[in-house]
């Protein structure tokens, strides 16, 4: 009697469905992938519910991918809950492993973001200023939503993770080296990043171009100049996060030249991205005079947006300081 | 000043600076006198306030300073000022002509408006006790050489005149006379002795007590005659304006005729 | 440590050449300062890394002071001026993410200015108690028990564990 | 966290000591509290509190330890690294481990002595010393390395610590470069007339070293020359140095001096440097009788050939055949290698203008001690003749102390030496003129061997001593025997009035001040200033002619006002210690150099600019940065700079830091 088949669920959280089109676009080869496996849960694709999987064993799914922050109290029971029926849980692009583009939220209130996405955005027609409730009455029955939390989280700020796939999406080659890994049972030290661990230069095509010799005079954001399609790009003045970054992404950017912007997330050696690619660009400058020094800086309007666009809730300070935190469950106004 | 392209506004409704003595019996009712003062050349508009006293130059100095300094003063000051509506930021300067006409106009300026040099004229420059001290803003305490430069300048000849900063004897003329004149005997008699014609102040108070004393300190010590004037008198005359302009008709003690001066046909 | 007799934590990163040397001579000058500072010592303020820093403040650092040479005076040469270059955009990062700048301070103190380290201390402390606590693990604490609420019915409601 | 050992299999066990340092550390910070503490923190095995760590039981306990307990891991916390960390080093290398196994905590210099709460204090000794208890778990066993040293040695300044410095190091066979910035060796001393408390004359016992010094196979000496750019580090320094047109070849002039007297100017009409101004040069010269070298030099601001190219060039006729004079002389740059540097530049006197109330430069009759000096010397202007302005001999003087010492608005320390110097000056001056001689004093100050009973000789001669600082000098009388005088107007502290004293000649005692380009001599070097400019020493008692770049010594009053024997021991103890380097043969560095994992770079060639030391290169074939560890100082900038991580640091890795931060911000 042949053991049955692996059981594998996909899950997203606060995510774009970007990391979802990855498993699409492993293209023939998801048909490999499920000949050997069972696809237990898949919502993007097809229809469970929570029902079901609450029903099945506690660690009976071989692994999960989760995609997505957990920025609500749903995907944080749903992560739990996901934590509990696998036996690997796996934190699946950007978002789930290191905040992503949602944790750039972590620089403004709960109310701040509602306010503007219910009633101050351009686009929205709002005149009642309604918003979202969390609990609503209709003919005897309550109908709830998800609570919206103040932090946006990394899933191993949620729950235990035990491997980490990068990128924004991770690209179909890692995913298939990591569900190969896992199939055969080849896996690394629990708590791995299943990317190379060693930066993007290593594998990007305009590495040989950087001069080891220059220092910046001033940095220029990609809009702000007609990039040259050979030369690096830090040699372009263009802050690319491609040395603090690990490689693995088959430098698709560079090669669509645009700059790196990090979305790997740094090498097992760093433990904040964004200031050590900073000490790096910094240490660099020409310029000794603090004016001079700060007019260089001028260069990179948005340091936090540049530096930590995929990892601001996994960065040391996590979250804005200073924001008033709100503790109310009815903060949805 | 006119003749030198320096615009002057008197100071509306302005006081009396309280003088030294007022600092030595209530320093803080004193600096709320002279900060009036400032407070109202702040008013005025964006210039500096400009002294020919070297007593007012000091005590307006001096309350800059408390003000600055002393946070009680400064209150103190403030709500006198604000009762009579008035505030003090600080802003104002307060300078001596000389320290304006050494710096601001300039040596070469100075030399270039001279139309009748005052060759053979030996000058005792006498600076006094209080510009230089204790703020020596625009020269050095122990020895100042900024009015030296200006009389040079003038074509004068200048006597060297240790007692440059000691004491006149000021307003102890009026009330101790016996040591007040001797003071001022002491720098007249050193002037003489040295040679010099003229000696030169930059503080009324100086040129007073030197000139108008003369006569009854000659009486009592020793009868030697030198006329004391203003520094800008001298610039006056080196200038080419009139003594009567001068105000040198005024002096008690007439300036010495000198040759080269006669030859201009002036008369003092 | 209550609220009412909280001391400001400062970590310091001297210089081994300079700001070190020179906090030796305040010592061997037996000159007083606040003892709010904790010194870790590295050969040059270039080496200071910003991870460094954040971290420090992470940590539950109120203040973190820099030291390094003099410019022109580095004994690597310039690490003085890589240092104040990250010093600059760390400043700027930190204020986009809400810490205070007073809480980050980068000093010059050769080896002979040792009552420089006196006064830059002191007057850091000083800057600092306006401000209170930073206080960022209490924060991260407070910040994750949004989760617990939850955490908590998700315990209760768990089954007992399935045989494997 | 990973959990290394020391050789991967064992736990790790560490060792706690705290120093009492008798009460230094004792008297302010809990030591057996903190032990107690130190006792429960993971990883410790034994923690202990001892009088004094750095004594020999104290030592020898760390040793005992580390067998009986089988510690790996030492941690000492007493005074600074920089005074014991090699104490302590060598104590964990005594007892069987690698001597990098150790990490110091300084509760000395950062806590005991700057602080006085003992709870504060001790608070923050805790926080230190569990910071490096958990920063030596991730200590590596390191081995020093040995880079050779050049043998030869350079000495910057030829006066007569330099000399003597440079004549120790040639006689024990090193090969030394000896450079003077002035056309003559002999600095200061050169233009004394005789030294105290001896009165033995100073160029009898000066001449001989400087012509030993220019004679010696060994040395090499440069004057009219300058260090203009330093490179390398101990043991491999690249010196250049720019060497000024004498318009003159060295080699060939025999300093007959026959160019001097058929110079076009038949008389000599420039101020004369060596003689203060007392006396006039032509401008072909020799700086002084006994200069050595003997050769003569053209100041070419006064030359009319060199500045205008029109002179009947006498000279020249009057050199002959020898043809030593050249007017095409060009500055020339020499580039030496030696191993260690002695730096001796002196000092300079204290410009007395700077108290106007004291009248120099106002009054003819006020001279500087210098000036005095060179007036009483018989090769000096006036052949020993101490002469007013106007020719006569002063009948009475008087001395002034402390112009520029001991004084809040101008130098704030003594300058040591003008107390005996004018003392020696006020019986000299007696000597020569049996005038009156009055010293206005503050404290006089004779503490040198031999120089109290100086003092004790000129009371018995008859030299007034009248305590105060002087107000003033002037020449306005006010009786009549002070008519044609100086009167010096003084508070007698000791009397409790103030005095008028008239006097034919005031001696303005100078102070000694830094040079005026001591900063740029600094940078040059690499070392350190004090706030009052002299050269800093490492350490003002254990290591007073060392600075803190390593093979960079100073002697002499460069490092602060002494007088003459003070400074040629400076110079023989700067000479030993670079003889002690250069007979070692090598230098131990500290491994704390940078170093790169191949396999983690990824060759994005940030940290290659980084480097003053050109130590990080990269290698195109691997496409991969490279650190040469030999050229590595240790800075640790491109670790900083490493956007991957992948640059480490000996002795100061990541993890080791991080920790340490961890463990300052323990909560108790």
């Amino acid at each position: 009697m042949s053991s049955p088949k692996p059981k594998i669920a996909f899950y997203w959280c606060a995510s774009c469905g970007g990391c979802e089109e990855t498993v699409v676009d492993l293209a023939e080869d998801i048909l490999g992938v499920i000949e050997k496996v069972d696809i237990v849960l898949w919502p993007v694709a097809m229809d469970f519910k929570y029902k079901n999987v609450e029903a099945m064993p506690d660690k009976s799914i071989t692994a999960t991918l989760l995609n997505g922050a957990i920025r609500s109290s749903e995907q944080e029971e749903m992560a739990r809950l996901l934590r509990r029926k696998s036996q690997f849980l796996i934190a699946y692009g950007s978002c789930a492993v290191s905040g992503g583009i949602p944790s750039l939220a972590n620089q403004f209130t709960r109310e701040q973001i509602l306010k503007f996405n219910y009633e101050d955005a351009p686009t929205v027609v709002n005149e009642a200023k309604t918003r979202p409730r969390l609990e609503y009455q209709n003919n005897g029955h309550t109908l709830t939503l998800p609570e919206l939390r103040n932090v946006v989280r990394a899933l191993d700020q949620v729950v235990d993770v035990d491997y980490y796939v990068p990128g924004c999406p991770p690209t179909p080659n890692i995913t298939k080296t990591a569900i190969t890994a896992l199939l055969e049972g080849k896996l690394p030290p629990k708590g791995s990043v299943l990317a190379p661990n060693i930066a993007l230069c290593d594998e990007c095509p305009r590495k040989r171009t950087r001069p080891t010799s220059a220092s910046f005079m001033d940095f220029k954001r990609p809009h702000q100049l007609l990039a040259d399609p050979e030369l690096c790009f830090l040699a372009q003045s263009v802050v690319c996060m491609g040395p603090a970054t690990r490689s693995g992404c088959g430098s698709q950017c560079p090669a669509g030249n645009m700059p790196c912007t990090g979305c790997f997330g740094p090498t097992s050696r760093v433990r904040d991205q964004g200031v050590k690619l900073m000490s790096s660009l910094c240490a660099n400058i020409a310029a000794k005079e603090e004016d001079e020094i700060g007019k260089v800086l001028e260069g990179i309007p948005d340091p936090i947006g540049t530096f930590y666009r995929y990892g601001l809730a996994k960065s040391l300070l996590r979250r804005k300081m200073n924001l008033p935190f709100s503790g109310e469950r009815n903060g949805h106004g | 000043m006119r003749h030198l392209g320096i615009e002057l506004t008197e100071l509306d409704d302005w006081n009396c600076c309280g003088a030294t003595a007022y600092m030595s019996v209530d320093e803080q009712e004193a600096c709320i006198l002279a900060a009036r003062n400032l407070a109202i050349a702040e008013k005025t508009g964006p210039q500096d306030l400009l002294t020919p006293c070297s007593a007012c130059y000091l005590v307006l100095n001096k309350t800059k300073h408390n003000v600055e300094d002393f946070p009680k003063i400064r209150e103190g000051v403030q709500r006198a000022l604000k009762a009579a509506n008035l505030s003090y930021s600080g802003k104002t300067a307060v300078r001596h002509p000389l320290d304006v006409l050494f710096h601001d106009v300039g040596i070469e300026a100075i030399k270039r408006k001279v139309v009748r040099p005052l060759k053979g004229l030996k000058v005792a420059p006498y600076y006094g006790c209080q510009v230089v001290r204790p703020y020596a803003t625009f020269d050095e305490a122990w020895n100042p050489t900024t009015m030296d430069g200006i009389l040079a300048a003038l074509g004068a000849e200048i006597v060297h005149y240790p007692l440059k900063t000691k004491c006149c004897g000021a307003s102890l003329t009026g009330t101790v006379p016996e040591a007040g004149l001797r003071m001022s005997y002491i720098l007249l008699k050193e002037a003489v002795r040295r040679g010099a014609d003229v000696i030169s102040t930059i503080c009324p108070l100086c040129q007073f007590n030197l000139d108008a004393y003369h006569d009854q300190i000659m009486k009592r010590w020793e009868p030697a005659r030198i006329a004391t004037v203003y520094f800008t008198q001298l610039m006056g005359l080196a200038f080419g304006l009139e003594p009567k302009q001068l105000g040198l008709h005024r002096n008690f003690v007439p300036m010495k005729r000198l040759p080269e001066l006669e030859k201009s046909e002036i008369r003092f | 440590m209550t609220e009412k007799n909280w001391q400001p934590r400062i970590v310091a990163f001297f210089c081994n050449w300079c700001t070190y040397t020179a906090a030796d001579l305040a010592g061997v000058s037996r000159l007083k300062y606040a003892a709010n500072i904790r010194i870790i010592r590295l050969m040059c303020s270039g080496r200071v890394d910003p991870q460094f820093i954040v971290d420090a403040f992470a940590r539950g650092a109120d203040g973190v002071l820099i030291g390094g040479c003099h410019p022109g005076d580095c004994h690597y040469v310039e690490g003085n001026y890589k240092a104040l270059r990250r010093f600059q955009m760390l400043k700027r990062m930190l204020d986009d993410m809400g810490i205070e700048e007073q809480r980050l301070q980068l000093e010059w103190i050769s080896a002979s200015e040792g009552d420089k380290v006196r006064t830059v201390v002191n007057d850091m402390v000083e800057k600092i108690k306006p401000l209170g606590p930073l206080g960022i693990p209490k924060k991260f604490e407070a910040w994750d028990k949004e989760m617990a609420e939850l955490e908590e019915k998700i315990t209760s409601s768990e089954p007992v564990a399935a045989p494997a | 966290m990973s959990n290394p050992s020391h050789n991967g299999t064992d736990e790790v066990r560490i060792g706690f000591y705290i120093c009492h340092c008798g009460h230094n550390i004792g008297a302010v910070v809990d030591c057996p509290a903190v032990a107690e503490y130190t006792s429960k923190l993971p990883g410790v095995v034994v923690s202990r509190d001892y009088k004094y760590m750095c004594s020999d039981p104290g030592q020898e306990l760390i040793q005992q330890d580390i067998h009986d307990h089988k510690l790996n891991r030492i941690v000492v916390a007493s005074c600074s690294p920089l005074l014991h960390e090699h104490t302590f080093r060598t104590a964990t290398e005594r007892g069987g481990l690698n001597p990098f196994y150790f990490q110091m905590v300084n509760i000395r210099e950062h806590d005991s002595w700057v602080h006085t709460d003992l709870i504060e204090a001790t608070a923050k000794a805790r926080a230190l010393a569990h910071a490096a208890i958990r920063r030596v778990r991730f200590h590596k066993p390191l081995e020093t390395t040995r880079v050779p040293i050049h043998p030869d040695v350079l000495v910057v300044g030829g006066g007569i610590s330099g000399i003597h410095a440079a004549l120790t190091l040639g006689n024990a066979g090193k090969k030394v470069f000896l450079v003077e910035r002035e056309p003559s060796i002999g600095g200061h001393m050169a233009k004394f007339d005789k030294t105290f408390p001896t009165l033995d004359c100073a160029a009898c016992i000066l001449t001989p070293k400087m012509s030993a010094v220019r004679s010696h196979e060994n040395v090499t000496l440069w004057t009219y020359s300058e260090v203009v750019k330093v490179e390398g580090y101990v043991g491999n320094y690249k010196v250049t140095v720019q060497r000024k047109p004498r318009y003159v070849i060295e080699d060939l002039c025999v300093g007959c001096q026959e160019c001097i007297k058929s110079c076009v100017y038949k008389e000599p009409k420039f101020s004369d440097e060596f003689n203060v101004g007392l006396s006039k040069r032509k401008p072909i010269y020799i700086p002084f009788p006994q200069a050595v070298p003997q050769v003569v030099l053209i100041d070419p601001e006064r030359c009319l050939q060199v500045k205008t190219g029109k002179c009947k060039k006498t000279c020249l006729e009057a050199c002959a055949d020898r043809q030593a004079i050249d007017f095409n002389q060009k500055e020339e740059l020499i580039e030496v290698k030696v191993g260690t540097i002695i730096v001796a530049t002196g000092f300079k006197l204290f410009d007395a203008k700077r108290i106007p109330q004291y009248g120099y430069g106002l009054y003819p009759n006020v001279v500087t001690s210098l000036e005095l000096e060179r007036l009483v010397t018989s090769s000096g202007p006036t052949a020993g003749d101490i002469i007013l302005r106007d020719g006569s001999k002063p009948k009475t003087a008087g001395f002034i102390l402390c112009v520029g010492s001991r004084d809040l608005k101008t130098n704030r320390w003594c300058s040591r030496t003008c107390c005996m110097h004018s003392m020696k000056l006020a019986q000299l001056f007696k000597e020569h003129t049996d005038a009156d001689v009055t010293i206005f004093y503050m404290d006089i100050r004779a503490p040198g061997k031999g120089c109290e009973e100086f003092y004790d000789k000129s009371l018995r001669e008859g030299i007034r001593f009248i305590r105060g600082r002087v107000a003033e000098v002037t020449d306005w009388a006010l009786a009549p025997e002070e008519e044609g005088k100086l009167v010096i107007r003084v508070e007698d502290t000791l009397a409790g009035f103030v005095r008028r004293i008239p006097v034919d000649m005031i001696v303005l005692a100078v102070g000694m001040e830094p040079q005026v380009d001591a900063q740029e001599v600094r940078r040059l070097f690499n070392m350190s200033c004090g706030t009052e400019g002299w050269f800093l020493e490492k350490h003002p008692k254990l290591a007073p002619v060392s600075t803190f770049t390593d093979g960079v010594f100073i002697a002499g009053c460069c490092q602060g006002p002494k007088d003459i024997p003070d400074s040629i021991a400076q110079a023989g103890a700067a000479a030993a210690e670079a003889m002690a380097l250069i007979d070692r043969g090598y230098i131990e560095q500290e491994p704390n150099t940078a170093y790169i994992v191949e396999e983690e770079c990824s060759g994005c060639k940030s940290c290659v600019v980084l480097c003053p030391y050109t130590a990080i290169s990269f290698d195109d074939a691997k496409q991969k940065a490279i650190i040469n560890e030999a050229l590595c100082k240790g800075c640790g900038t491109c670790v900083a700079s490493c956007p991957s991580g992948s640059i480490k640091q000996h002795l100061f890795e990541d993890e080791q830091i991080f920790s340490e931060i961890e463990g300052v911000l323990a909560y108790d």
